[in-house]
């Protein structure tokens, strides 16, 4: 949606704050009360709702792997390009409580399991960013040890490229992923990826 | 009958119990948890498999290897030039000394010399790092014990930092701005005023670290006398750094063995004497004042004179030169396309890093890619003294522990 | 007199129904996934053994005990330092009384030990 | 840098108290000063060297290293140093792969445990007596020595526009 800014005129604005002390006294009565409320009212639905709430109450779970942790962890810590902005800064360290991961480093077959077993932990509806080259492919790092890219067994939101990424780049993620949030939040991964039928047998 | 609450809380668990007790031994009580791969307070992906006794921690097992990238045979399979990217993101705070080691390593291979204002361009930017590893390590650390507002002040000021090396080489972390045989390119004309503006306002920043946290009484009960090591075994398990400086032994690299014009400035080794958390922060923060000093030293002795060395056959020919002259253009080719090639043989070179003594060993067999890259990094081998220190403590003194030994992962898993 | 307790049931009543709304909106209004990994204990990352029989040692309870004991205490004092000047010096003394007789429990339990951690 | 004469004066006290075959060679080559040791007598060497008139009290680092071309392929390097002469010095010897078995020197630097398990993690040395020979940095059930130079490198093949055909997508 599109921002449109139009120059509010002086008298114009003199006249709304009046009926709003008017209406704050109880004195706007009939039409000029049913007008003073229609205009500022927001019809929406549930969903959009929903939606915009969760997009600005996004809770990213504390997960440090390696370079681009540091610059994960200056992201949010640092005053001069922080999280708090976008309603992110909330860092949380369980994933019970959280429902952003945010890869950042390199992810070693050793981890790739405790990854997967988190991501499952998470609170539903979740979203992954992959930060880093070295999470979204296997970056420099095309040996043995290393996952080339954390899409193998996770599904990934967004991708930021960059070794590591500067804050403003992931910052620009978030920005991203809060678009994409107000799209289509709701599908579990298995709907976005056409993965029927690959539930775990209880 | 004797007074319940004086008797040690064992023996009064003992009695509480269903289980016959006997001479069996207590271990059934002990608790083994995971302080593992995913944790606040682990600095990264360590995992501690700690063995409790209620609050008190009997035993910790630190495993590694959650964030191995097998950097070492990577760089067996790049050029030299190429395996520095490499290395610097091994201890990913203290990226100019991976670099350093490995410079001087591959540098005494060839046995070239690197010139004089390359070698104080590399110091300025040695401690700047210092500066910046030490500021993120008292931050999180810091925030490991419950002052988050150390967090905020360390990254705002180590952002400062960060600018600084964004303008000198380009990028903020991992800049591979040190070349074999001297500094990539020359620093901006700009670079000078801003380090000095840095250089005054440091100090002042440093005395508000020390005022918000050493007089603060939960600070002071946190980490005095906590997670004491002697000095006998910290020697012992090879440990260097701030941590071995804590207990008392001034071991600094940049004194005992001065390497790349470190004898030209004069600066103090701070020491601790119990050895316990609230040295090591000390010794941190009092590092970073020594670190100031030689940044003003290097700058005021800043030489003339190229930052690279002349050897062709390992720096790359200034641009304007290769319209005009063909050797330039055939060692622009051979560096371009080839790299350098290294005579035979094996070099060990270690730099004073901020977590301890960083060594790297270098076999080459005269191809242009090293046949052999190791990093000694010295949060691998602090690790081994977790367990020393942790023993018989407080889960809370467990994780100050922690907090200051600063273990950097990536270094550790290499 | 009913009149005067009004206020008092709807500030009740809406703070009930807030409680409610939030702790079931989730419920309702979330996505429902249960998986098998989901339901497990989460122990930093890895499988965890944890069973649901854990023992701690009396320490911890001991400290809880305490905690309560000095906690009440407190939220007595709250009602009293609210009205402290409309019911006079009758309630000053009455609360010195009352301080003082949890101060010889505090004094007793400090000298036996029980605030160090063992 | 103990110099070259100070090499060889080293190499000959050793070969007088330990044994006179345990030293194989003295390298020194741009101030590092390496001895080669015969595999056998290592631990005996390192602890001369530990407690000899100039004493090396430290061992900074050990590490192994695949020289695959020549004959004993697998080597181990014990890089010593002593604080009070500022001088490191560097053991070294050399294993066959067929079943390298090298005595451990915990007990006479604590600092090798966790050095000592990466080598084995990733060179397949076997240090007897050791603790806890596990693997240190892959996963346990880890098969093959991953640093030895027959080791593929592993990874992915990089996809290019020719050879994108090749490989087939994770979701088709």
């Amino acid at each position: 949606m599109e921002v449109t800014r139009t120059p509010v005129d002086a008298g114009d604005l003199r006249v709304r704050q009046l009926r709003a002390q008017q209406m704050l006294r109880g004195e706007l009565a009939g039409k000029d009360l049913d007008e003073f409320v229609e205009e500022r009212l927001l019809f929406t639905t549930l969903e959009t709702a929903q939606n915009w709430a969760r997009k600005n109450c996004l809770f990213p779970l504390g997960f440090g792997l390696a370079c681009c942790a540091i610059e994960m962890i200056t992201v949010i810590g640092s005053p001069r390009n922080d999280l708090a902005r976008f309603g992110a800064e909330a860092i949380r360290f369980t994933p019970r409580q959280a429902d952003l991961l945010i890869l950042s480093g390199r992810v070693s077959i050793k981890m790739a399991p405790i990854i997967r077993r988190l991501y499952d932990q998470m609170l539903e509806p979740k979203w992954v960013i992959a930060m880093g080259a070295c999470s979204s492919t296997a970056g420099m790092f095309n040996n043995y040890a290393v996952v080339a890219g954390a899409d193998k067994f996770l599904p990934i939101d967004i991708y930021v490229p960059g070794c590591p990424p500067r804050p403003e780049a992931l910052i620009y993620g978030i920005m991203k992923l809060q678009d994409k949030i107000m799209g289509t939040p709701d599908m579990g991964w298995r709907e976005r990826y056409r993965a029927e039928g690959t539930e775990e047998v209880e | 009958m004797t007074d319940p609450l004086s008797v040690p809380y064992r023996e009064r668990e003992r009695s509480v119990t269903m289980e016959p007790m006997g001479e069996e031994p207590t271990h059934h009580e002990l608790f083994t948890i995971n302080i593992g791969p995913h944790h606040p307070a682990t600095h990264g992906v360590l995992r501690l498999l700690t063995t409790l006794e209620g609050e008190v921690v009997r035993d910790v097992k630190p495993i590694i290897g959650y964030v191995h990238t097998g950097i070492e045979k990577s760089c067996e399979d790049q050029q030299y030039w190429k395996a520095i990217t490499f290395v610097e993101r091994m201890d990913y705070l203290a990226y100019y000394s991976n670099a350093h080691a490995f410079c001087m390593a591959v540098e005494t291979l060839l046995g070239i010399k690197v010139p004089r204002r390359a070698q104080y361009l590399r110091v300025i930017h040695s401690e700047l790092g210092r500066i910046a590893s030490h500021l993120f390590a008292l931050a999180t650390g810091a925030l490991d014990i419950g002052a988050i507002t150390m967090l905020w002040w360390g990254c705002r000021d180590r952002d400062l930092v960060l600018d600084l090396f964004e303008m000198s080489s380009g990028q903020r972390i991992h800049t591979r701005y040190f070349q074999v045989g001297g500094v990539m390119e020359d620093i901006p004309p700009g670079f000078e005023q801003k380090v000095r503006g840095f250089l005054e306002l440091m100090p002042k920043r440093i005395d508000q670290y020390e005022a918000l946290l050493d007089r603060n009484e939960i600070w002071l009960q946190r980490t005095k006398n906590t997670g004491i090591l002697s000095q006998q075994r910290a020697l012992e398990l090879g440990v260097t750094g701030p941590i071995l400086r804590s207990t008392g032994h001034p071991w600094d690299l940049r004194k005992a063995t001065p390497y790349s014009s470190y004898e030209d400035f004069d600066f103090a080794v701070p020491v601790g004497s119990v050895g316990d958390n609230y040295d090591r922060f000390k010794v941190r923060l009092d590092e970073m004042r020594e670190s100031v000093k030689i940044i003003e030293q290097a700058l005021d002795g800043l030489p003339e004179g190229r930052w690279i060395t002349d050897d062709r056959k390992v720096a790359l020919p200034p641009r304007h030169e290769l319209a005009t002259s063909m050797e330039a253009l055939i060692h622009h080719f051979k560096l371009v396309t080839e790299g350098f090639r290294v005579p035979p043989g094996e070099a060990y070179e270690a730099v004073e890093s901020p977590r301890g003594e960083m060594g790297c060993f270098v076999v080459a067999d005269g191809s242009s890619k090293p046949a052999r890259v190791h990093m000694r990094d010295p949060s691998f081998v602090n690790l081994q003294a977790l367990p020393d220190m942790a023993r018989d403590s407080l889960i809370a003194d467990f994780i100050a522990c922690v907090a200051m030994l600063d273990p950097i992962l990536g270094g550790v898993d290499r | 007199m009913l009149k005067s307790y009004l206020p008092a049931l709807v500030f009740l009543l809406l703070g009930l129904g807030v409680g409610t709304a939030f702790t079931f909106a989730n419920h309702v209004l979330g996505p429902k996934r249960p998986g098998r990994v989901k339901s497990e204990p989460y122990e930093s990352g890895l499988p965890s053994d944890v069973r649901r029989s854990f023992r701690f040692g009396i320490s911890f309870y001991l400290i809880a005990m305490l905690f309560i004991l000095f906690d009440i205490e407190v939220v007595f004092l709250y009602p009293v330092a609210l009205q402290l000047d409309a019911l006079g010096t009758f309630a000053l003394v009455e609360t010195v009384i009352f301080v003082v007789l949890l101060l010889v429990a505090f004094v007793f339990v400090w000298r036996r030990g029980a605030l160090e951690w063992k | 840098m103990p110099d070259a004469t100070g090499l060889e004066l080293i190499a000959q006290q050793v070969r007088e108290n330990v044994a006179d075959e345990a030293v194989t060679g003295t390298m020194y080559a741009r101030e590092q000063a390496t001895l080669e040791v015969a595999p056998e007598h290592v631990r005996e060497v390192l602890a001369f060297l530990r407690e000899a008139g100039e004493p090396w009290e430290n061992l900074m680092s050990l590490h192994g290293c695949d020289y695959l071309p020549e004959e004993p392929r697998l080597g181990v390097h014990y890089q010593l140093l002593s604080m009070e002469r500022c001088d490191r010095l560097c053991v070294k010897t050399r294993l066959g792969v067929d079943d390298p078995r090298l005595p451990t020197v915990i007990d006479l630097f604590p600092t090798a445990d966790f050095q000592e398990r990466e080598v084995f993690d990733m060179f397949g040395v076997f240090f007897e007596g050791h603790p806890d020979m596990r693997r240190i940095l892959m996963p346990e059930d880890y098969e093959g020595f991953p640093q030895r130079r027959d080791f593929p490198m592993g990874g992915e093949p990089v996809l290019f526009t020719f050879n994108e055909g090749k490989f087939p997508r994770w979701y088709d």
